[in-house]
């Protein structure tokens, strides 16, 4: 990983500090003062969805109170200052992950982003005999939007595989690039069930060579590591901002050519540029692809929460999360009958540590944990087709972010014991 | 101290479930799952003379959802079809006994909706 | 007006009292406590988006501070509670209008709605030779998806014109019904630039007579009048909750047939039933319909939003708007060089009043009542089309909600002779 | 007391605009609008030498738009096209002679843009 600067991983784990680095930003997320049960919240859902700090929720709050208005077309001062903020945090999030701002579109989240790509560029782009490329392991935000179109366009959808070790190989990429059909690649930065960060610079890079174009979801990348686009190269990178620790908006960043030739997807308000009775011309980017009234609040918000991520370091927060993985996956074999999922090590994956308990259910593995106000998760986790790779229909899922510490994986631990007891396993 | 939901019975079902595997040949049958969580539930009903005369379930989930199948097939064998193609949520909870959260609702409806399924056609939850 | 009980509307107007029913909901806006250019804020923009009451930031705040967690699929305690009051706003928005929560869908906005009637119901349903009908005080967000789905089917875009009293003409609508191609009528309940209030019911039952299908945008009715949809029993009502004095949330409403017929619009998580690698099947509705992780803390807003006004009462804030209306009207002539658009009166028509005045571009109109801390807007308004058929490229226009009261219209006119002396007019 | 903005000889301009109008024939035009309010601006210009001989602006527009149009219009005449086509945002806000705020900024720049159109063809908004 680029961004673990200096030693190897392996030695840096061995000198994890007792005390976490990160305890002193646990005070900025109120929830956690919230006790469930009688005991503190452990939040270990953070791959679902993270928690606020206080910084973003009284940046929204303030915006609310004191400036709120329509962006680009108040001439008056609330207009002003509301059109100031939106488009500073477009500019400080578009330079958080090294893109440019007026290729950075604001869409709902990163579901609209990826299907904003299949509707304005994949029909077309996309004919009967080419073929989309996804992985086993997408989140299905990655996987319908394709379906839908090639069902529409008579493409066919094919899907890399995932090996044992939860990752992709890149030969089965060369193989099937080689074939010669495949027009766009679509893969996750970051599996959302394995944790398995993907080499996506390189599936970029071969990609590109054999003549595709290139979506990287980085709905589970962005919120937990160093992101730098302008390295990755792909033409389509999307996300999420309630991941990182935002409120609900998405991001889709485009690369100029493909974004400025592409039909609008959305039509409405603020994105033309001049409505005539039978036909429209459209606005410049990015508001051509942001029809009606954005969610200005919420892109503050996010502007506010890349704030404070910025602020710890993305570094920082990458080397946290991958202790935090190393340290569940070093606790959680304790537990009797527990299986882990995804890559060996934690130096390969993110934040996310996958598992299932013989002869207790997800479902009831989630239920038990919360008695101990320990919240997983349990499912399928949006990846059906990984769940089948995988051979089980739900697995439970501890995830993590800035905000938790060694102790919540102990909680975490003591909770599936009791699960057992319950069970009587 | 016991738990509240997973009460003995409850456990005791989950782990030896009745009336699970598959019934060759079967005149009813109807599959179907939790899109929340991905449970499968199927049902094969052997009738006779318009009642349930065998019946069993078959698939994967949680002790919710496997416990009711179990416990409620045991109210079903000789059940009038007609009669169950009235059963509704209620009746369910009630052979459960014990209060579900809004949460565990279609855990818990899950084998009702497979046997209305079978019954009636009809693939939509029960209310 | 249904809403305006006992009394000719002119009676009303009369009897109006010194002191505005609503000044004791001013504090609850805390934006009204902001001066600029040592004025006291006026906000006349409610049109393009309002103001927020406490209640409503503060049900935000609460909810990211206390019980933020994604809906549907956490089994622990924070996810029931997300879940609780996601699914408890939507019930209680339902109901405000009149309509089946399992048929009331949460969109980005109101433009996202009308896009995903256009997608999802449009695609399939409209070809080459048949006729979507729209009228010429649209919004753009109700012309622009027509023009790309019938560029896209061959269908032909056809306009209902606005008569000299800036309304419909019903004949006119029988006319075009006659000829026997329409498939789709989409108008507005509301003008947001004349403020007509349209037949919304009456224009439905022909159409429906006619064998077309209807999508009513209650962008502007919604906010500030009593709405049930049962009555009117369009086929699709789309609506935008910044305009209901609630966060970036938007709705579409539609009839339960249509929506389970129809093709999904957006692919991803949540809107599924089961995955497979070449095929998927959908979720129940609504969602079926809401792809993608949702903007749950904005649902709630918007919850929050509905019973600040279900408390107020709509009939009252149709009698408060329709009341400042007529007052605007009233005053406005007062100042010299002034043209006022849209319907005679106030009593069809919704809180807004377009206004030009001679020698003073909409702009600098704005601009210099920006001065005064006056908020009004200037431009073409998103209609386009409209501005053509005034003969004007922009107006000015002054909209209200349930926070302003006389005296905003008294410092309206005294900004505007202001204005007309920094022009020396 | 003079407003800021609205100077008196920004609203002289504004009242009484220079070189407004059609020029027919002409060697080059341009017709653009903008986007946010809808204000519209053309220009038609005869080229004689390389230089701007002549140039008419036409549209309706603020006076913020207009002003500039009409200001900027008086020092375009005589200058080379090739001076014209590489004239940027800043020199039209020092012709104007008043802070523009970001809200007006497209208003004041929107006949360097149609200028700009007409001399090298390319569409965008000046920087
Ligand atoms: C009549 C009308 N329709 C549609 C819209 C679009 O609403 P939104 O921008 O929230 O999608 C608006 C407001 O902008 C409107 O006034
Ligand atoms: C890998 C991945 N892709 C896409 C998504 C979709 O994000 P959203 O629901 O915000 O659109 C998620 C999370 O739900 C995810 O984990």
């Amino acid at each position: 990983m680029a961004s673990v600067a200096g030693g190897t991983p392996k030695a840096r784990a061995r000198r994890a500090p007792a005390v976490q680095p990160f305890a002193d930003v646990r005070a900025d997320f109120p929830v956690l003062q919230r006790e469930i049960n009688g005991h503190s919240l452990v939040y270990l859902d953070s791959a679902a969805s993270a928690q606020k700090p206080r910084q973003v929720i009284e940046t929204m709050e303030r915006f609310y109170s004191y400036s709120y208005g329509t962006v680009h077309r108040g001439v008056y001062e609330l207009g002003r200052e509301a059109t100031e903020q939106f488009e500073g945090a477009r500019e400080r999030i578009a330079s958080f992950v090294g893109w440019d701002p007026a290729c950075s579109i604001f869409t709902r989240n990163a579901t609209e982003a990826i299907n904003l790509v299949a509707y304005a560029w994949g029909r077309d782009n996309i004919g009967a005999g080419d073929e989309v490329l996804i992985t086993e392991m997408e989140h299905h935000s990655n996987i319908v939007p394709w379906q839908l179109l090639c069902e529409e366009t008579g493409a066919r959808l094919r899907y890399l595989s995932v090996i044992d070790s939860g990752e992709l190989s890149l030969d089965e990429l060369d193989e099937v690039l080689a074939e010669g059909r495949v027009k766009l690649v679509a893969v996750a930065h970051v599996s959302n069930v394995l944790g398995t960060i993907n080499p996506v610079g390189e599936i970029v890079k071969r990609a590109r060579a054999a003549g595709a174009v290139t979506l990287v979801d980085g709905a589970q990348a962005v919120p937990q590591m160093p992101v730098d686009l302008g390295a990755i190269d792909a033409d389509f990178y999307a996300w999420t901002g309630h991941k990182a620790l935002g409120p609900a908006t998405g991001l889709l960043h485009g690369r100029r050519e493909l974004l400025q030739e592409m039909r609008p997807f959305l039509g409405g308000g603020h994105m033309i540029s001049r409505v005539e009775r039978d036909h429209s011309t459209w606005n410049e980017l990015p508001w051509k692809f942001e029809a009606g009234t954005n969610a200005i609040a919420e892109a503050i918000g996010l502007g506010a929460a890349i704030d404070y991520l910025a602020r710890i370091g993305m570094d920082r927060v990458r080397e946290h999360e991958r202790e935090l993985a190393a340290y569940a996956l070093e606790r959680l074999p304790e537990v009797e009958g527990l299986t882990l999922y995804g890559p060996d090590g934690a130096d390969g994956r993110g934040g996310v540590v996958p598992f299932t308990i013989e002869g207790m259910h997800p479902h009831d593995i989630a239920e038990l944990c919360d008695r101990e106000a320990v919240c997983v998760r349990a499912g399928h986790h949006c990846a059906q087709p990984l769940m089948r790779c995988l051979g089980v229909g739900a697995t439970a899922r501890a995830s993590f972010h800035v905000y938790n510490v060694r102790e919540d994986v102990d909680r975490l631990v003591h909770a599936l014991g009791a699960a057992r007891e319950v069970f009587e396993l | 101290m016991t738990d509240a939901l997973y009460r003995d019975y409850i456990l005791d079902h989950y782990k030896n479930p009745r009336n699970f595997g598959e019934l060759q040949p079967h005149d009813l049958e109807f599959h179907d799952h939790n899109p929340l969580c991905g449970d499968e539930l199927g049902v094969h009903i052997v009738v006779e003379d318009g009642k349930v005369a065998g019946l069993r379930f078959h698939g994967h989930g949680c002790a919710i959802s496997q416990a009711t199948a179990s416990i409620t097939s045991e109210e079903l064998v000789g059940m009038p079809v007609e009669e169950v193609s009235r059963l509704g949520a209620d009746w369910v909870i009630e052979q459960l006994g014990i209060e579900i959260s809004p949460t565990r609702r279609k855990c818990a409806l899950l084998s009702l909706k497979v046997m209305r399924g079978a019954t009636t056609g009809d693939p939509s939850w029960p209310e």
